[in-house]
């Protein structure tokens, strides 16, 4: 039996083109540019000045909050500034700057290729280590993955979810590290699992992946044989149906329990990774490697040089792209991430986050909204919503500016999948009016929760 | 005949007096002692019910006045002094005079001035783009030209030049309500004092980038470079995070600053001789 | 405000440590209407609403607030004051008709029926105090 | 590329528009429409021609020189108001009647709500009714017009369920169902054949433009209500299969009552139209003045569909 | 304000059925034709002259709480004084008329003008305002009934002009709801223009 | 400007106006009295007089009973003797009831008919008061043609898509001929 | 059956509003919000069912023995009048925390065209159900006003529940407000009229 979550979800064209690109390496650049605000939270506190001699792998940026991340420098060489620059979007953050000289990696960084399956017993040590190594989510949130290990004493996690799913389209770069690391995922799964101590992992795949499948599979039987650290660990097929790879869905489609709203996984004993995320913590806790580099799916219908790249952090998307051979003809608009919930890039020479799982060229046709004409009711925006909200009914309520009725329709519970506006035959920017009413309808329910002076 | 004269009568009459009795008792119960005087002040207030003076709507507004001892914190931005006056003349009280203001937007980021590097195909919002990038132009401070002020103002004072993709004041309709300002994402619309004659010096820019960084994505951009603060026989010019800024309470209108200005970032409106690039700030 | 609530404007007009007792003014179904002033039908009346005092808050007399009512309590109170006395009034009209003979009793009598219900009601009074709960927020602005 | 495009996501979008939407439901009505036409011939074509081509006009007059907005009639919309408002007419209806069905439909029912989309009732019933109260005597003239295509049976100048209801069940006793399936004897142009409004339904069911509750619920409460009416007293009412396949309440149930601007969007609250439906039309064909009630209960219950909305909503993740 | 303002304004400004909307009911209910519109308009008219008249002569003797109830007294008075007067004057129009003579003691047109100017002003002006209002009223009444009854029978003033039928939706209950809001949406657009 | 709220003024106050008021209507009504009955009687009579042929003198009415109906009825005689009868009758219609004045005189033939009252709907049923359809009843004699609609056999002319209104109508004119039977029968 | 038939008649048939126009003004006025217009209907209800009873006792055993019939209008309007306050005045001394929470939930309910007119019709008009055309009795009486007051919250929450949505939409300009409800109004009546026929 298939699984899969029970309601709403649309079925774009899953466009994996990139799918058969091995991962290349990228040479590294002539300068990188890290941002020290590539997780959710806080940004990290640059520790570096002008003129640092700085080495691979080294802490560069120091957490300034409970949520909030180490960073570390994807190169060696010397730091040149530390300063505002324009990021994906064109906003003004701190980078570090700095010119690669060779590629000198720190002290304690195992560099070899080895399989480390042996699981470490020690959880504040896993821990530690994976906090150092500035471990983040890379399924798209970019949250500390420490802090989603250590859920308050008072929850329980029963099941950790791989998040396998890669529902968006054109997306291939957690497809090929499950075919080509697929023992690495699951040892890091492992680790997790340790750190949870909980008995079942589930890895969902969707079933457009048959050899990712196939690889997991493989990987979890062999790792079974050698220690029993391994056991319990499963993959699950799932049915292919956007948005699969939400956490949301996915613990739906898993363990068939839904998350109340506005709570987290852990209410239902869910804890949700990303494969690649899981591959970050076997570096980090096997081989005290911290996120220095990452998977990038290059793609596009117009591109012809469809690529899987590992890319170093900070390196510069403009770089990536004329490596390539730049941008194609037909493309006008450039996404960092899927075509569903990616974000547009506005600035070619900002550099790649951990966290940045693609460059897609679409073409006008492709993207370019159409017009937008009255709303027919036609309830095909309810129908794709995986959260079962009503977006044309939010969408109105938003433009009278209803916030009452917008948080009794439940407006906050919006995970942004994007389905809504997908589907809408009338073009309605559905989510770009949701979004703005959900920010604004969770701010007023936090100040009311918020305790009275 | 004469009985159903008689019963007539008598029937009013007691109903009428029932009716008399049970009023009696209801206006006793629930006397309603609303102060006339409210109604009053009400009837001069504009009734635009925009909220511009803090309240909920005008008879709030005029409530509060009624209660009020003084005058001093309430302010009409709509009725501006004229209303005022004459609330105060209804209540007998005294009202200090406030300088009239205007909505002044600190942006020159001409499609002349500021080329776009992006196209924006989303919601026309400028709420929605402030939250999405830095807006289409490598100004991350600037306009975003949705033109979310101009649907705030219900006084139909904004409007979008199509020409500059900036928005317009129209200083005869603009009541100096406020609206505009909250609804810019990127707080680029000022209540200034109009200024006598309408005469106003100001900085036309909010960019705090650095000068070289601001010049190059915007031509009229204040590059902080501090040669107006030093001219300013007045000392109304401060520059903080590389933008200047004119305290128009300190300000003697002697328009020194604008010939000194290296980017004519500094505006002077409503002067004897308007210079042509300065018309579309009228 | 929660989405299930109806809320009215008031002033404070006392304050005890134990009620806090606003004053709304209720107007007739006609008088917030746009022809007001021109239709004198639009009576208004002060009605006074105590409200149990939040210590945590700082209110003084003469404030404007919010009175809020769970909406839910505002149809219940529709109920118990006019619905129920009608369905009263129905039951005793159409169950005595057939019975006696006289109709000024009939009516006479479901209008009893109607004042017994009422006094039903005055003997519940407490009970049905402790249900209806206000409460009060200032004025957002 | 000299500039990027940017924009909230998601950045690609489905294929479906509103006009692609509306030429299924078009596509959907050609098998009725063919079959009226051949039946009742050039009149009919008059009818139809006259209803399409008024509605797409006032629409776009309106649109154009009273809301001041740029006309959207390219999206078909006015083109099903047209072709069902037609369908809902005695092929022998006068031109100029037909066109003030259109002004009703399109310029009252739904531009003066603020165009599609915004209207509250069903604009082409709205426009039938309107008629309907207006010319009865235009209205309820069923003569055959001659069509291209011989019927079995002479064409009458009533309705079935008007010789029912005029003329008690006798006088319709004996109807061959299997007739009455492929080609109805008398009645509007959407009421000839059972089977090509069924082959619509199938139509719109396949290409997920329409989701079957309304359409089911309707036909099963008049099944039912019927079905009791019948065993209680066979003698007086006519069976349900009978009800089922006269009158409206096929084009009705599929092409009407599933009008999404004026349906309840919930499955539940389909359901609960549906039922509505379906009650409201046999109390009509049994006990009102009118032969036929399934315009008047489409109607109604569009006066429903706020309440409806408000209180059936989809199932929410995550919420009991 | 001058005398004829008083009486202008009852007619646009403050037309009682455009522009206020007030005593819909009757409005509604009585313009089958132009001739029935136009009844019911003298017929409030009526009421409401004596009624302003009456209520300004005695309002300074009234104590303030009872305002209310001596009004509705006056009114209700002169209603019935109405009906009697039809009953044995015009039987006809009084049937058809019907129940909405006796509710002429609930339109608020007619108590509003006795609270917000009768109880105010003299005499002469309060009777010059009944008249405006009134003939406001019995304007519009009479225009709305005369437009149902050219689209409903296809006569003006009972005078046939076509053979057959109106539109005879519009004589029945839809029609008066529709022609009233198409009209109300004209006549601001024609005094907007004036504006 | 008004006079203070105190009970007793109110009360005072509503009592003078109560009693002005009423003795004023009471005062109109002793006035209109007279006119309003001479109306009604005038009404009637004038209705009677459209149903019936010229007669003399004044309009005798009397009471009848049909199957646990009961007609008031009015004769008119002419030179002493009866010529013909003006009968109230009723049938329900499409709107409501149906009220007929029908006019039958001594030959048993329909002299005349007349719609007394009627709620039949403006522009369909209640054309019955036109003379295109109620005239077809001048001179009616049942005895020679069939009283009943075409579509059920008869010899009048159904009001277009007023069926209903129309069997109404025929119904109230059946009931008024079987009311004359009962008072012929009666007098003889 | 004829109380069945009464019922029928008077919310569906005859409805007050849609076909009977009387009570326009609180249609019009009180129907923006749903909750307030069911609140509105249940105590309109109440107070047309017991204008009724009351006025029904002075016409039928009062004016009618005394010969002053014709009355009814001036004294309907007294008693009604009276009557409305005095259940104010009823429900604050029975419960003063009911009669707080209907402050602030409702209205005040005034005395228009539906009491009046009701309490009229019950005792001027003959009706015919099915039946002889005649005067209602006691319980007829009764019956007719409570289901009339039925219709009336009847179209009056629907109309509420239109309304809410039409506030929602983008009517044209000129059609904002009072029109585009009367033209809602308008099909409204137009559906209702599908009845018709079904009591005569
Ligand atoms: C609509 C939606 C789609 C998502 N799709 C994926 C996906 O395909 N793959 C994935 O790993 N995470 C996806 N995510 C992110 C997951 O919800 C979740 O954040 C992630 O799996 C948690 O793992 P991480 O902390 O390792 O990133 C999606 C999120 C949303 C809201
Ligand atoms: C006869 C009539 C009576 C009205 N009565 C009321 C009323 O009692 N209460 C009310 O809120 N509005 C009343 N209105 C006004 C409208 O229903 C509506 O509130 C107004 O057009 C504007 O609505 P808004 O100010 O809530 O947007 C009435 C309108 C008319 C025509
Ligand atoms: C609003 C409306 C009112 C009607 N009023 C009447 C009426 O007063 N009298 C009548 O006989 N038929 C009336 N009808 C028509 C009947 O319902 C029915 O169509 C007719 O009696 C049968 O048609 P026929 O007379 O052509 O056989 C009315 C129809 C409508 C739509
Ligand atoms: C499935 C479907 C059914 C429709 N049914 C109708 C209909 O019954 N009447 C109508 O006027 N328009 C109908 N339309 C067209 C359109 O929705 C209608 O004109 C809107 O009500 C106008 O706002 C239909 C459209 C679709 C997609
Ligand atoms: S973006 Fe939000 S509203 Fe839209 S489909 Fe996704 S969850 Fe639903
Ligand atoms: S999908 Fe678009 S047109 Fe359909 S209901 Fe949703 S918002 Fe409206
Ligand atoms: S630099 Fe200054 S003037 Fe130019 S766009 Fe930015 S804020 Fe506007
Ligand atoms: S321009 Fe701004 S301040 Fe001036 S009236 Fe408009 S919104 Fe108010
Ligand atoms: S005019 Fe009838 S309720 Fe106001």
């Amino acid at each position: 039996m298939k699984n899969t979550f029970s309601i709403g979800g649309v079925h774009p064209n899953d466009s994996k083109i990139s799918a058969d690109c091995a991962i290349e390496v990228l040479p590294a650049p002539k300068t990188v540019y890290i941002s020290m605000a590539q997780h959710l939270g806080g940004p990290a506190k640059a520790i570096v000045a002008p003129g640092d001699k700085v080495k691979t792998g080294q802490v560069i940026g120091e957490p300034t909050a409970f949520i909030s991340a180490y960073v570390h420098s994807s190169v060696s060489g010397t730091v040149k500034s530390v300063g505002l620059r324009k990021d994906l979007a064109g906003i003004p953050v701190i980078h570090v700057e700095i010119d690669v000289e060779g590629d000198e990696w720190m002290e304690g960084i195992d560099t070899s290729d080895r399989l480390v399956t042996e699981i470490p017993q020690d959880k504040s040590f896993i821990i530690d280590r994976i906090k150092n190594n500035g471990v983040v989510g890379l399924g798209g949130a970019t949250f500390p993955t420490n802090v989603k290990l250590c859920p308050p004493p008072d929850k329980k996690a029963e099941v950790l979810i791989l998040n396998g799913a890669e529902c968006e389209p054109y997306l291939t770069s957690d497809y090929r590290i499950m075919l080509e690391k697929s023992e690495q995922i699951v040892i890091g799964a492992a680790l997790m699992k340790k750190v949870l101590g909980v008995e079942r992992t589930v890895i969902g795949i969707e079933e457009n992946k048959p050899k990712a499948i196939e690889a997991m599979k493989k990987a979890v039987s062999s790792l079974k044989a050698v220690s029993g650290d391994y056991s319990g660990i499963e993959v699950m097929t799932l049915k292919k149906k956007y948005p699969q790879g939400g956490e949301k869905q996915l613990i739906d489609a898993v363990m068939h329990r839904q998350v109340r709203s506005m709570g987290l996984p852990i209410d239902v004993g869910a804890v949700v990774q990303n494969v690649a995320t899981s591959l970050a913590v076997y570096d980090a806790v096997q081989k005290n490697r911290p996120i220095v580099d990452n998977t990038v799916t290059v793609t596009g219908d117009c591109f012809s040089r469809q690529s899987n790249l590992l890319v170093r952090v900070g390196t510069p998307v403009s770089y990536i792209i004329d490596y390539l051979g730049g941008v194609p003809e037909k493309a006008v608009k450039v996404v960092s991430g899927g075509p569903m919930m990616g974000k547009a890039i506005a600035n070619l020479d900002a550099a790649t986050l951990k966290g940045t799982s693609s460059v897609l060229f679409l073409t006008e046709e492709q993207t370019k909204r159409k017009p937008q004409s009255n709303c027919i009711r036609c309830g095909k925006c309810a129908d794709a919503c995986p959260m079962g909200l009503e977006p044309f009914l939010l969408n109105k309520l938003a433009k009278n500016g209803m916030m009452d009725e917008l948080e009794a329709n439940a407006v906050q519970d919006c995970i942004e999948c994007g389905c809504c506006l997908y589907s809408c035959p009338a073009n309605i920017p559905l989510l770009d009016v949701i979004r703005l009413a959900k920010g604004d309808v969770i701010r007023i329910i936090r100040s009311r929760t918020a305790p009275k002076k | 005949m004469t009985t159903t004269i008689i019963w007539t009568i008598a029937i009013i009459t007691v109903l009428g007096t029932v009716l008399a009795v049970v009023l009696f008792l209801v206006a006793k119960k629930f006397k309603v002692e609303e102060d006339p005087r409210i109604d009053e002040v009400e009837k001069v207030m504009p009734g635009a019910n925009c909220g511009g003076c803090g309240f909920a709507g005008c008879r709030a507004f005029a409530q509060s006045c009624v209660e009020a001892s003084d005058l001093d914190k309430n302010f009409c931005p709509v009725g501006g002094n004229d209303v005022m006056k004459k609330v105060a003349a209804v209540l007998g009280l005294e009202v200090k005079e406030k300088a009239p203001m205007v909505a002044v937007v600190r942006c020159n980021g001409t499609c002349e001035n500021r080329p776009r590097v992006n196209d924006y195909d989303g919601v026309s919002s400028c709420k929605v783009k402030a939250a999405l990038y830095s807006g289409d132009t490598g100004c991350f401070y600037g306009c975003l030209g949705c033109g979310d002020c101009v649907s705030a103002c219900q006084f139909g004072a904004l409007s979008m030049d199509p020409v500059t993709g900036l928005p317009v004041v129209d200083e005869e309709k603009c009541t100096a309500c406020g609206a505009c300002v909250k609804a810019c994402p990127k707080r680029i619309i000022e209540l200034r004092n109009k200024g006598p004659k309408n005469r106003r010096v100001f900085v036309s820019c909010v960019n705090m980038e650095k000068g070289a960084v601001a010049r190059k994505s915007c031509k009229s951009a204040c590059i902080g470079c501090g040669k107006c603060a030093k001219v300013c026989p007045f000392g109304a010019i401060t520059v903080e995070h590389n933008v200047a800024y004119i305290d128009f309470n300190k300000c003697k209108l002697c328009k020194k600053c604008v010939a000194e200005c290296p980017t004519g970032a500094i505006h002077a409106v409503n002067f004897p001789v308007v210079k042509p690039v300065m018309k579309e700030e009228a | 405000m929660k989405h299930s609530d109806i809320s009215h404007l008031g002033r404070i007009i006392e304050i005890t440590p134990e009620f806090t007792t606003v004053e709304i003014i209720s107007s007739s179904a006609c008088s917030s209407c746009h022809a007001k002033g021109l239709c004198g039908v639009s009576e208004e009346q002060v009605k006074l609403i105590s409200v149990p005092t939040d210590p945590y808050e700082e209110y003084h007399p003469g404030d404007e607030v919010n009175v809020f009512l769970r909406k839910t309590m505002g149809l219940k109170a529709v109920w118990i004051s006019y619905v129920i006395p009608l369905l009263v009034l129905m039951i005793l009209i159409l169950s005595l008709s057939p019975v006696i003979r006289h109709e000024a009793y009939v009516g006479l009598a479901a209008l009893g029926g109607v004042g017994l219900y009422y006094v039903v009601i005055y003997l519940l009074r407490d009970c049905l105090a402790k249900d209806f709960v206000f409460y009060i927020r200032k004025k957002q602005n | 590329m000299d500039k990027l495009l940017v924009s909230p996501s998601p950045h690609i979008h489905s294929r479906t528009s509103t006009s692609s939407l509306m030429l299924d439901v078009v596509i959907a009505l050609m098998p009725v429409t063919i079959v009226s036409v051949l039946f009742y011939g050039w009149p009919e074509i008059l009818v139809l021609c006259v209803s399409i081509v008024s509605c797409v006009a006032l629409e776009y007059l309106i649109t154009r020189f009273m809301l001041k907005k740029k006309p959207a009639v390219s999206d078909f919309s006015a083109v099903v108001t047209g072709i069902l408002l037609a369908l809902n007419l005695p092929s022998t209806t006068p031109w100029w009647v037909v066109f003030i069905g259109a002004v009703i439909a399109i310029g009252v029912v739904k531009m003066t709500f603020g165009g599609l989309g915004q209207n509250l009732f069903n604009p082409a019933i709205a426009g039938r009714v309107f008629l309907l109260l207006s010319f009865p005597t235009y209205m309820t003239n069923w003569a055959s017009t001659g069509g291209f295509i011989k019927a079995t049976d002479a064409v009458s100048g009533s309705t079935l369920l008007g010789i029912l209801k005029e003329e008690g069940i006798n006088a319709v006793a004996g109807t061959d169902y299997l007739n009455m399936l492929f080609l109805n004897t008398g009645g509007s142009a959407g009421e000839l054949s059972a089977i090509a409004v069924i082959i619509g339904f199938i139509y719109l069911l396949a290409r997920k433009v329409i989701k079957p509750y309304i359409t089911l619920s309707i036909l099963v409460t008049v099944f039912v209500f019927a079905g009791i009416f019948w065993l209680v007293n066979p003698t007086e009412y006519a069976d349900p299969l009978f009800h089922l396949l006269t009158g409206g309440i096929l084009l009705g149930s599929v092409f009407m009552a599933t009008d999404y601007v004026t349906s309840p969007m919930s499955n539940l609250g389909g359901i609960i139209f549906g039922i509505g439906i379906g009650v409201i039309t046999m109390v009509i064909r049994l006990f009102g003045a009118y032969p036929e009630g399934v315009s008047f209960a489409i109607l109604i219950m569009n006066m429903t569909v706020p309440l409806i909305n408000r209180f059936c909503h989809q199932k929410k993740y995550g919420r009991a | 304000m001058s005398k004829m303002q008083l009486i202008v304004k009852g007619l646009i400004k403050e037309n009682p059925t455009f522009s206020l909307l007030l005593g819909m009911c009757p409005t509604l209910a009585t313009t089958t034709s132009a001739v029935n519109g136009m009844s019911m308009g003298l017929a409030t008219l009526f009421v409401l002259v004596l009624s302003n008249m009456a209520i300004s002569a005695i309002a300074s003797y009234i104590p303030d709480k009872v305002r209310i109830p001596a009004y509705i007294v006056v009114i209700a008075t002169f209603v019935t004084i109405l009906q009697f007067l039809m009953q044995a004057f015009t039987p006809a129009i009084y049937e058809t008329l019907g129940l909405f003579i006796p509710l002429i003691v609930v339109n608020c047109i007619v108590l509003g003008r006795a609270e917000a100017f009768a109880n105010k002003n003299t005499v002469a002006d309060s009777a010059l305002d009944g008249i405006g209002i009134g003939l406001g009223f019995t304007c519009s009444l009479t225009v709305l009934g005369l437009v149902r009854e050219i689209l409903g029978a296809g006569s003006v003033f009972g005078f046939k002009f076509i053979s057959g039928d109106g539109i005879l939706a519009f004589v029945l209950a839809p029609g008066a709801f529709l022609a009233l809001a198409y009209l109300i949406v004209i006549f601001r657009k024609l005094t907007e223009k004036k504006a | 400007m008004a006079m203070e709220s105190s009970f007793k003024n109110m009360v005072a106050c509503l009592l003078v106006i109560c009693l002005v008021c009423s003795a004023l209507l009471a005062g109109v009504y002793a006035i209109t009295a007279e006119p309003i009955a001479q109306a009604a009687i005038a009404k009637t009579n004038a209705a009677i007089a459209e149903v019936v042929p010229s007669f003399d003198g004044e309009p005798v009415s009397g009471e009848v009973e049909v199957n646990g109906k009961s007609y008031s009825y009015y004769s008119v005689s002419k030179d002493g003797k009866v010529i013909a009868y003006a009968i109230n009758a009723s049938s329900v219609g499409f709107g409501g009831s149906l009220n007929l004045m029908v006019g039958i005189t001594a030959e048993r033939i329909v002299y005349n008919t007349s719609v007394l009252s009627q709620s039949e709907t403006p522009g369909l049923g209640a054309k019955c008061t036109e003379e295109s359809f109620a005239g077809q009843f001048a001179g009616f004699n049942p005895a020679e043609k069939n009283l009943a609609v075409k579509k059920d056999g008869g010899d009048i002319d159904a009001i277009t898509a007023s069926t209903i209104t129309s069997r109404a109508y025929i119904e109230a004119v059946k009931n008024a001929l079987a009311a004359y039977d009962a008072i012929v029968s009666t007098i003889e | 059956m004829e109380y069945i038939l009464i019922i029928i008649s008077a919310i569906f048939v005859n409805n007050i509003l849609l076909s009977q126009f009387l009570g326009i003004c609180p249609f019009l006025g009180v129907s923006n919000k749903l909750s307030t217009a069911v609140g509105m209907s249940g105590a309109v209800c109440f107070v047309i069912t017991l204008a009724t009873l009351v006025t029904y006792l002075l016409q039928v055993y009062v004016l009618n023995p005394l010969g002053i019939g014709f009355m009814q209008t001036i004294s309907f309007i007294l008693v009604i009048a009276a009557l409305v306050q005095m259940v104010e005045i009823v429900l604050k001394k029975v419960s003063p925390s009911l009669y707080q929470a209907l402050g602030i939930f409702l209205p005040l309910i005034t005395t228009n065209c539906a009491v009046l007119g009701v309490a009229l019709t019950v005792v001027t008009k003959e009706f015919t159900f099915g039946g002889e055309p005649h005067m209602l009795n006691l319980a007829e009486s009764i019956v007719y006003a409570f289901a009339t007051s039925v219709g009336f919250g009847l179209s009056m929450v629907l109309f509420a529940g239109l309304r809410e949505q039409l506030s929602m939409n983008d009517v044209p300009k000129p059609f904002k407000g009072i029109p585009i409800a009367l033209v809602t109004a308008s099909i409204m009546a137009m559906a209702f009229m599908g009845f018709s026929g079904i009591v005569k």
